[in-house]
This record gives structure tokens, C-alpha cells and sequence, in this order.
């Protein structure tokens, strides 16, 4: 056989090492995911008012796969956030107003009104927008690793994507093509158990991290509801890229604690299955961490919807967007060419040293 | 006949075609346990089961894919994309395998494919995408897009049963909105135009949701006799209908959801600017939605896709002309 | 300026804007050690190596969707789709991820896609499509399609350097077959329509191959005087050119080879039948392949592709009418 | 986590069982490859002459692959052969004339000159015509498949495909369709080293047949170019299908002896391996296992070589299709709504027990 073939087998689950999180970071992680879970349930009030048009999906319950992840990221690597992941567009610095003017379709939102709900990316922070058909964007981030690679650029790219996208050809054309060019690309499937109502034994035989042998890197699988052990794990799987090693699957095994979107009561979901879920609630987690460090929790939540509550009246007095602006932007002026994705927050402590 | 809504009328065609023919099979995400996306397969999974309302993986290249091999071994398959947008995803499997399988081959396609489409409330670029000029690109694919109840349901039928792949493109914005006399039991609706309204002075063509929005566009319109074209059927298109209206009528606006460029009506004005010369007392008039994805915030949306206004104004400065 | 075929014209201006441009990146399958299946980049590997002249997985959908990640990051890559059918493959990132970043995100995706297209060669159904209006039906993407050897070489180089994405049609029949003087180092065709040859009787519109086709048949035809518009650019579309074409001539043929259905040359007469309704003294005549895959074996695919007879033939009809 | 993993690793090399052959099956498959061959060297011998049109590609020293697989399946089963393939086309019961007729693009061919070259597959004995973008017909395959299990029928589908193809999101959702409804499918990855030009060290880091496993059924690695090995393990694969054992991958490693097409001179190969591989001809190998039988190859290929004379002379004479028939049969009469794949011939004598 005229292969070279290099023979990864799935890690064990990777466990935090505290050494890496400063009390900063610890409690910053948790902040993050505090402020994801405060936006979104505001953005579901203010979609039952009607102020949300369309429709709403939230990660509740899922906050620490996205921030913790998010956290692992230099200011120059490269994300792509999908809608379970609003935290990585918190840690990389779009503003809660920003966020709240998105979901309700203002001008101030990320896209201008053009596109709905988590569909965005701030370009100025370094995420890219989603593409609704999953899960699109494993290539798009892929690309970026390439174009890293090309070029001898110390950085990463980074995507989520759910248990039901890992059924699409996108998924194998990526992994495969990150595999054969050992790009620097972190993929996180984000394991919440259920695609929609359809759970994951009609959606694969076999856990999806064990293809990553398949295809030539590093699989691991984490508790997704802990959220220094999906840092660490990035962490890791970050260092590895930016070494050369190729690219590595986290699964972060979680579980979508509300329905696929605001519509959807979930029938489908056996009641004891979130019964247990509900004690691992990750931000209850970080809490107990956090606490037992010494750090006043409370005073940390009552900062957060103090922050919330004036971001929420930011958004609420900004303005629809024009529609006499509706057919602007189809196409870039020719002197787009520059306007390129750019840098974004990264607050871990290990990036300042 | 009992009232229903465009969307229960397509179940309950999907329903009476599975009943009596055990070879019609549903595919698609979340149709079964959960009955839909838009619940248009509610209940079949307990009536039909697993087997014939089946979950599918997140594929849609696989659910096309395995519809045409399923068919041509004599199962009738009818897949459901969640959203019209995600056919995208399976382009491929549609337009090459599908679409030129019976000429190449001499073996048919029974596929149908249901493309919920079409925006009004607010789904963005990606959730309200009208692809059917896609497809009527694409030899070999029949395309038929429902403006009413009776429609619907008499044209899933019909397109179970036409041994060519069909694509069923069902408007969103009428799955509740829109609500009619359907007939119990069985029938077809051919796929030929119907004339929604008659009149004299000018003709409306439009399809799917846009005829409704044209007919309340063109009801009492400074006193004109406006006919109304619901061609129900893009692939085969009904070329005599449409130039008999215009025969008739002298004047036509062509109003299309989509986007305006190489659009279904961009073939119907075409075909008109070709045969119906000397037949035309004024330009061949569009209104569609103009060339860019369609946005998400309601100014903004509302501001693209036609509506009663733009297509009044467009008929009267038409009668004026 | 020396002469050079079509297909050496576009390797020629691949070369020179990779040779000034280092963030022009070149994927595909076999485009590297072999050159292309059309031998485009015959002689890259060599000069640029397996970073900048890719060889990639088969694989489409990742052709285009790295592709978009590149551009987002900084590079410009041009995707080399084997044969334009194969898109199909890929067309999900294509309409989707790359046609509408800009608008939602206001980020640029600066990629060309060359879609080798066209039949005439016993290609069949898989090798001879011409799926442009595809594309030129998704909002965000620009079409182009060169004629001539000088513009297969403006063109694309316009295309790398235009940051959004551009779908470049190359037609595989003139590869070979279409020589032309080209001039040295670099330089940029506009996304315009260009005369092919003044006339005054009637003008035939067309772009890609069917400009030499519409060429040979309208070349001293009954002494009729035949403006032959070349549109070169689908998005945008030259409207100015082809109304005041319309405006001069009266009369109008319009050629694609493209299956005749909402293909470009639908959506040129629809303009000309709603913006030129005054200036028309006669049908706006259309010739174009039917609606069937484009067959195999000679005897059908010259039935079905439009030749030099068919388009003399509609010129001749319609100068006498 | 809720997924039901079935981890069957990638089997070890399956062995002929020469039990499950006649001495008359040994000859049968050896004379479907001499036909191969035969019919393959003439074609090329026309499209020279300028009497095929398009282009041509063949199967030169891959005969085993496709010959081996069809011979272990059974009348009703159902098949899907690419371009590398001929050999399946003769084993159901195409006719030489037939073919030749098929690659000139005369009105005899399968696809009464509307496709060419090996795209093409005769509804009657079976076959399912490929599309030429690789593989759709994995799907399509596993589509026929399933629909065998929802009637319950003990029959199978099979379809070979390339290692090239193996990169193509298709592939994927073929095979994680297949696993996840354990389907009698039998998919046959011929893996000649090559797609076009590009080596597989650029199509995969790891052999595609080790992905078997991330799909839960099981994937074995064979000598393709033994074509009682090919079909030993297809004739397995099928037992294990029709016994509601669901899926298997089959890799049969084989070599690609001339250029990827008619035009290729495949400098791009080096001169060794395809040295190396010319003393594996599958023909030979055969040849020689046959005549150890005291069988008389001499005969067979003569009997071969005059059938295909009389084939090419039919072929010859045959008209081209009448271009006045070029639009018809776009689209299927209402009657045809009962228009099905038909059986095919089944020659392996295990099926007439
Ligand atoms: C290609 C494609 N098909 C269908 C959909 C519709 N859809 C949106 S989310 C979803 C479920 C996704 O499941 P999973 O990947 O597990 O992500 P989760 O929502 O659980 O985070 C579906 C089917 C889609 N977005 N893209
Ligand atoms: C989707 C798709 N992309 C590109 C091609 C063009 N093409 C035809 S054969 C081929 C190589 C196929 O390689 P492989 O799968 O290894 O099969 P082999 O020809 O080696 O038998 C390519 C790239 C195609 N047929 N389909
Ligand atoms: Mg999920
Ligand atoms: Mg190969």
C-alpha cells in the first residue's frame, strides 16, 4: 500500500491541570459563562415579547464547552461559533448589547439585521459567521489552519459542531483534508446528545471521536460540563497544532438542556435523562470551584446583570436598520480586498506571559 | 370536503397516498418521533412507524441518495428537506443522479422532494431561499409549487405517483396562513396552470405564495378586470395557459418570490417576449426580490421580498402604459 | 503581445498575478504534478511548488469551503473544478457560505472558481453542462465568461483581484480551438459586455463559446448588417450595453448553450421584453440547447447543442419579419 | 453517552476457500477477466481508429476487482459499477457487442448513445448506471439496501468505488448511513494507488478501510489482484449481509496499469511500481491456478478472442442513434411507474445449489 498511515488512537479524557488557570482565570471562565447564560435568557424574554423576531435557540446548560474552548484562543487564532456557542463570542469581546441588537435585529447588531440569531461572527474579533447548513464551517476553519499553515503562522483555528452534523460529507471532507495536510484546526463536537429531536444512536453506530484514528490525529473525548476541562483540553490540543501536530477532535460530551429552539418543549427527551443533567449544570460547577477559592460568587453574578441590564437598554434604544439599506453590501467594493478577519480578546492569563 | 389548512392538506395527501400504496416512504430529519420541523408528518410515525416515516441522519446528499436507490428497486420515497435552503446539501445526488437517471438509463426516479421555502417571517438568508429555478435548470426534475389547500394536497399526490423525480416545493409562509375546501380521499391536480382569477385588462403570473399576495394586490384595482395565472406547475410549464392569457389580456406582470436573476418568471417573460410579439400592449413586467440573500430583520425583509404594494403599483402603471 | 490560445491565455494570466501576487494560491485535483486535466497549470508545480499549486483530496465541497477560509485569513485562492459539473459537489459552500459572507458579516471572500464548461466533444451528461445561471441565481457570486484568448486572460486576473467571489466560466471547446493575440504582463478585462462586430439590422447576443458560433453564422448573411454582444460578465450584467444594442438594431437573438430554462439568456429577454418594449421591431428570439442532459454520441449532441445553422437560421427568420 | 458503539476493528486479510469453487467457476471467472481485457484492448483499439468518441478508460489490470466481486452475487442483488468495472457488466450477462455498441455511442449500446464509456449500467440485468461524481453511488447503493431490509428480502447491493473517492463527503454519509441501519451493502473500495494523477499519501493519512470500525461494521483488506480472493470475501460479505450482519468494506488493493484515462501517459507513476505490479497480473495468476486444474486457457482464450470478433463485427454494423430522438425520454411516461432494475445473471454455481 502506497499509504503513509499513522495509526492515532483516541486519548483518554484529559483532566485538568489547575496549574494552567491563574484565580482569575477561574473565575473568568466562570463570568463568561454566567454572562452567556444572563444574555440568552434575556433574549428569550425579549423573544416572547416579540422583540426576537424569528425564531431562538440557546445553549443552556452547555456554556462551558464554548467558553472554555474559547478561553484556550490567542488573540490571533481564528474561530468559528456555532449557535450553542454564543460564550465564544462573549470571551472574544462583541458586547452583550451588541448581542441583544443582533438577536432583535437592530443596526447595532453584528450583521446589521441582515442575519438572524446566532448567525454572526464579528470579524473584528476574529470569528467568522456561521453558515446555517451543518456543519459548513469545519472546512471554512480548516481553510484557515491551511492558510496558517502556508504561511508558518504560529496560530490555530477553532470550530464547534454538533453530534448530528458529524453525519454530513462536510464533516469527512474536513477531517479528512485537516488529517492529510496535519493543519493546526481544533474541532470541537459539542455532544449534547440529541440533533434536534433525532438522538444520537439514529445519527452513528459508533462515537464520532473514535473516527479521528481514521483519519490520522488525536481523538479525546471530556466531561463537556466542566468547563477547565474542556480549557485544558484546547489548551492542549492548541499547543499541539502550533507545534506542528496536527489538527485534534474534542468531544465534549453535554447535553442540550432546552428544546432545539424556543418552540420545541422537548417531549422527545425522557425526563430522567435531564433530571440527571440537571446536577451537572456546569455553571453550578465552576460555582463550587470558584467559591471554594475564596471568590464571592454572588457579587460576581450581581455584576453581570448589572451589566446585562444596561446592555439590554443599549439594544432596546437602537434603532431597525434602514431598509432603504436592505440591497446595500451584496458585493464588496474593490477596495475590500484588505478587510480581512482580525484579532480577538483572549483572556487567558497564559497568553499575557 | 372539509376546511384545512395548506399544510394540513399536504399531510393529509401524504397520508391518503400512504395508505393506499405501502411503498411510499417518508424521509427526512425529525419527521418522525417529532412529527417535522413544521409538523407536516404529525402523527404518521404512530400511524405508519419507524419504516415508512423514518429519522434520518443529518445527510442530505444520503437522504436524496438513498431515495433514488431505494426507488429504483420500487419503494416511492418522498424526502423532506427541513428547509428548502438545505437541498443545497444535496444538489448533487438531485440534479446528476436524479435528474438524468431515466434518459441515460431508461430507468425512472420516483422520488418526490418536499422543499419548504420561501421567507416572511423573519428566517434569514438561509431559511427563506425560493431554489426552484435551480431545478428548472436541471433536465430531467419535474417542479411543482402549491398556492392553495386543494393544490397542495392534489399535487403531493400526483407527484408521488409521477414515476419522475419530483420537486414539491411548498411555500412556508401559507403552511397556516392559507386555508381551503379539500376533497376526501384521493385525486390528482395536473400540473398545468389554473386561472386564480378572470379578467381582461391585464394578467398576473405568479406561483406558490405570490398568488395570494397578488390577488390581494390586484382586488379593486382603479375598477380594471385583472386575471390572475397560478401556474402551479414550473416544470412542464404550462406554455399555452400562460400564452393564452396574454393573448387575452394584451398586458402581463410575472411576479416571482425568488430572486429576481434567472428566475422562473425570468423564463415565463422569455417565453412571452418570444411568442406573444404581437400579442403585448405594453412591456413584459417583473417584480421579484432583488439580488441579494434575503435579510433577516423585518424592515429589512420586508423591503425585499415583493409585496402587495410593489405589485399594485407595478399593474398600474402597466394599465396606464 | 504574442498569439496564444484561449486555455494558454488563462494559464498566462494565472501566472502573471501569481508572480505579483504571492497570496494567489492555485487548488484542485491534479492540478499540480500532472498540470490539470486541461493542462491550465502546466508547468506551476515547477515554478510555484506544492504550496501554491495544490493537489488536493477529491473532494469539492472542501475545495471551495477551505478555500473561503483562506480568503478570510488573507490568501486568494483560485479553485480549479475538474469539469464545471463537478460543482454540484460542492455548491452548498459555493451559494451559501461564500455568496452571502460579505453581505451578512462584511467580511470579503475573495476566491475564483474556474469551472471548465461546455460540450461539443462526446463529453456526455457528466462533462458538458454549462451551470452558470446556477450561480448567476445566487445572490453575491459574480459570473463571468471570456470569449477570447485576450479576455480569458483580463478576466481572470480581474477576477482574483475583485474580492468578492467569482465563478469563472471557461469554456472547454474553446480551449484549444480559439487563438488570439494577448498582451504581456497584466492586465484587467472589465465585468463589461464588449462588440464582437457593429452592425445595424440585428443584433445577436451571447458570451463563452456561442460568441464564435453566432460569429461564423451571422458572417455575411443575406447582406444583413448583425451586430454580434458579447457579454463576457452574467454578474454583473452589462443592461446599458444590451438596451442600447436592442435600441439600435430593433431585433434580437439571443444564444446560450446553456439547456434553454432559466438559463442566462432567460434573464437577458426578460430585460430586453420589460425595458425595451419601444424599441422592438420583432420577437426576441432565443436559441438554446433543450431542456435534456447533453448526450454522448455525436449525431445527439449535435442535435441538441445550438449550432451555426439553427442561429442562421433564427437570424434569418426574424430580419424578415 | 446515549450511542449504542459497536466497535468491530478492521479484519485481517480474508483467504480463498477453494471449497467454494468449481473447477467451472475457476475457468468462469478467469474467462470474464480474458473478456475484460479482450473487449477493453479492442475499444481502445477504436477510440484510436476515432470510432469511440469522448474519451476511454479501462480496468487493465484490475480485472479481478470487479469480475471477483459479481461473481459472489446472486441474481436479485443489485449492483453499481464505475468506471474501472467492466468486468461486472459481463459477469450479469451485458454482451460484448453491447459494450462496444455502448463505447462507439451506436444505437445498440445500453444507453442507446445518450452516455458513454463506462457510464452506463443495463436496468435489466441489475445494474444501476453510475453518475459520474464520485461515489454517488455508494448512496445509491445503500439506498437499494435499505430498501431490501424494509421488505425484509434476503437480498444485498454492492458498489465498488476508487481510493480517490473515498475523500468525497458521499463516501461518508454512505458509510454512516449503512452502519447505523446495518443494511446489506457490500461496498468495494479498489484501491489501484491513483486517482488521476494524485497519489493516495494526498487523498488519506489513513488507509480508508481502518474507517470501517468508526462505522461499526467491518472492513477487510485484501489482494485484489486475486480474483478468487475478491471473491471469497465479497461471497462472505454477502452471507454476512443477507444474515442481517449489516455492512462490510471491503479495500481491494490493486494497481492501476495505464494512465487514467485513454490520454494519460501517467509519467507521474513511478517506472518500478508499475514493474512491480505487471508480475501480479491478476490474468496470469489465474491463469496459471486454471491450468494447474488441467484446464485449457489456450481454448478459453481463443473462444473469448472469436466471440469478441464476431461482438466488434455486430458492434460495427450497428447505426448511430437517430438524432431526431435526441430530446425524447427526458421524462418517464406515467406507465413507467413499473419500470424496475430487473435480475441479472448470477454464474457462480453456489447460487444454483
Ligand atoms: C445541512 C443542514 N441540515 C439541516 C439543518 C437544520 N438543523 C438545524 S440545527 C439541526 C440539528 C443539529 O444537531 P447537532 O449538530 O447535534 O447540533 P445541536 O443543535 O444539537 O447543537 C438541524 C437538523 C441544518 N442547519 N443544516
Ligand atoms: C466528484 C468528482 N470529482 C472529480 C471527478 C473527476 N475524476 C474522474 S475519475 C477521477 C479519479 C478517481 O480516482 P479513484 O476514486 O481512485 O478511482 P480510479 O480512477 O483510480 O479507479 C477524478 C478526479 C469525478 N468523477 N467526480
Ligand atoms: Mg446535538
Ligand atoms: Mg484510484
Amino acid at each position: 500500500m502506497a499509504t503513509s498511515s499513522t495509526h492515532v488512537r483516541s486519548g483518554p479524557t484529559t483532566h485538568t491541570d489547575p496549574a494552567h488557570l491563574t484565580t482569575d482565570d477561574r473565575s473568568g471562565l466562570l463570568r463568561d459563562m454566567l454572562m452567556m447564560r444572563a444574555v440568552e435568557a434575556r433574549a428569550m424574554n425579549l423573544y416572547r415579547q416579540g422583540k426576537v423576531p424569528g425564531s431562538f435557540y440557546d445553549g443552556f446548560g452547555q456554556e462551558a464547552v464554548s467558553v472554555g474552548a474559547s478561553w484556550a484562543m490567542a488573540a490571533a487564532d481564528r474561530l468559528c461559533a456555532l449557535h450553542r456557542d454564543l460564550g465564544a463570542h462573549l470571551v472574544r469581546g462583541v458586547s452583550p448589547a451588541t448581542i441583544l441588537s443582533q438577536y432583535m435585529g437592530r443596526e447595532a447588531g453584528v450583521t446589521s439585521g441582515r442575519d438572524g440569531n446566532v448567525h454572526f461572527g464579528d470579524r473584528r474579533v476574529g470569528c467568522v459567521g456561521m453558515t446555517s447548513m451543518l456543519p459548513d464551517m469545519m472546512l471554512v476553519a480548516t481553510g484557515m489552519a491551511m492558510a496558517f499553515k502556508l504561511r508558518g503562522e504560529a496560530r490555530c483555528a477553532l470550530t464547534w459542531f454538533g453530534d448530528g452534523s458529524t453525519s454530513r460529507g462536510d464533516f469527512h471532507e474536513a477531517m479528512n483534508w485537516a488529517g492529510v495536510q496535519r493543519l493546526p484546526v481544533i474541532f470541537v463536537l459539542e455532544n449534547n446528545q440529541y440533533a434536534y429531536s433525532t438522538p444520537t444512536n439514529l445519527q452513528y453506530a459508533v462515537d464520532p471521536v473514535q473516527r479521528a484514528a481514521g483519519y490520522g490525529f488525536r481523538g479525546v473525548s471530556i466531561d463537556g460540563n466542566d468547563v477547565e476541562a474542556v480549557f485544558e483540553a484546547t489548551r492542549e490540543a492548541r499547543e499541539r497544532a502550533i507545534d506542528g501536530g496536527g489538527p485534534t477532535l474534542i468531544e465534549a460530551v453535554t447535553m442540550r438542556m432546552h428544546g432545539h429552539g424556543a418552540h420545541d418543549d422537548m417531549k422527545y427527551v425522557p425526563k430522567a435523562l435531564v433530571e440527571e443533567w440537571r446536577k451537572k449544570d456546569p455553571i453550578d460547577r465552576q460555582t463550587a470551584v470558584v467559591s471554594a477559592l475564596g471568590c464571592d460568587v454572588e457579587a460576581l453574578r450581581a455584576e453581570v446583570l448589572a451589566e446585562l441590564e444596561q446592555a439590554t437598554e443599549v439594544a432596546l434604544a437602537g434603532p431597525m436598520p434602514d431598509p432603504r439599506t436592505a440591497t446595500d453590501r451584496v458585493f464588496a467594493p474593490r477596495d475590500a480586498g484588505e478587510i480581512l478577519l482580525e484579532d480577538g480578546a483572549a483572556p487567558w492569563s497564559g497568553h499575557r506571559q | 370536503m372539509s376546511e384545512m389548512t395548506y399544510l394540513k392538506a399536504i399531510s393529509d395527501g401524504l397520508r391518503t397516498e400512504m395508505r393506499s400504496d405501502e411503498r411510499v416512504l417518508l424521509m427526512g430529519e425529525d419527521i418522525g418521533v417529532f412529527g417535522g420541523a413544521f409538523k407536516v408528518t404529525d402523527g404518521f410515525f404512530d400511524e405508519f412507524g419507524a419504516d415508512r416515516v423514518m429519522d434520518t441522519p443529518l445527510a442530505e446528499s444520503a437522504i436524496i441518495g438513498t431515495a433514488i436507490g431505494a426507488a429504483v428497486v420500487g419503494l416511492r420515497p418522498v424526502c423532506e428537506m427541513q428547509f428548502s435552503d438545505f437541498i443545497a446539501c444535496g444538489f448533487d445526488q438531485l440534479v446528476n443522479t436524479a435528474a438524468k437517471m431515466y434518459y441515460r438509463q431508461d430507468l425512472p426516479v420516483n422520488i418526490t422532494v418536499r422543499l419548504p421555502s420561501g421567507g416572511g417571517f423573519s428566517g434569514g438568508p438561509f431559511h427563506s431561499q425560493n431554489p426552484e429555478s435551480w431545478f428548472m435548470h436541471a433536465p430531467g426534475l419535474k417542479v411543482v409549487a402549491p398556492s392553495t389547500a386543494e393544490d397542495a394536497k392534489g399535487l403531493i399526490i400526483a407527484a408521488m405517483r409521477d414515476p419522475n423525480p419530483v420537486v414539491f416545493m411548498e411555500h412556508k409562509h401559507l403552511y397556516r396562513r392559507v386555508k381551503g375546501e379539500v376533497a376526501e380521499g384521493s385525486y390528482e391536480t395536473p400540473f398545468r396552470a389554473r386561472v386564480a382569477r378572470e379578467g381582461d385588462d391585464l394578467v398576473v403570473i405568479a406561483y406558490g405564495a405570490m398568488v395570494h399576495t397578488v390577488l390581494e394586490a390586484t382586488t379593486d384595482l382603479a375598477g380594471a378586470s385583472i386575471m390572475v395565472l397560478d401556474l402551479r406547475s414550473l416544470v412542464p410549464l404550462d406554455e399555452e395557459a400562460i400564452l393564452d392569457a396574454v393573448r387575452h389580456c394584451s398586458k402581463v406582470v410575472i411576479v416571482d418570490e425568488a430572486n429576481e436573476t434567472c428566475a422562473a418568471g425570468a423564463q415565463v417573460a422569455a417565453l412571452i417576449a418570444e411568442r406573444s410579439f404581437e400579442d403585448l400592449d405594453g412591456p413584459v413586467v417583473r417584480v421579484a426580490s432583488p439580488d441579494c440573500p434575503i435579510p433577516f430583520s423585518p424592515p429589512l425583509e420586508a423591503a425585499v421580498l415583493p409585496s402587495v404594494d410593489r405589485v399594485r403599483e407595478a399593474c398600474r402603471q402597466l394599465l396606464e402604459y
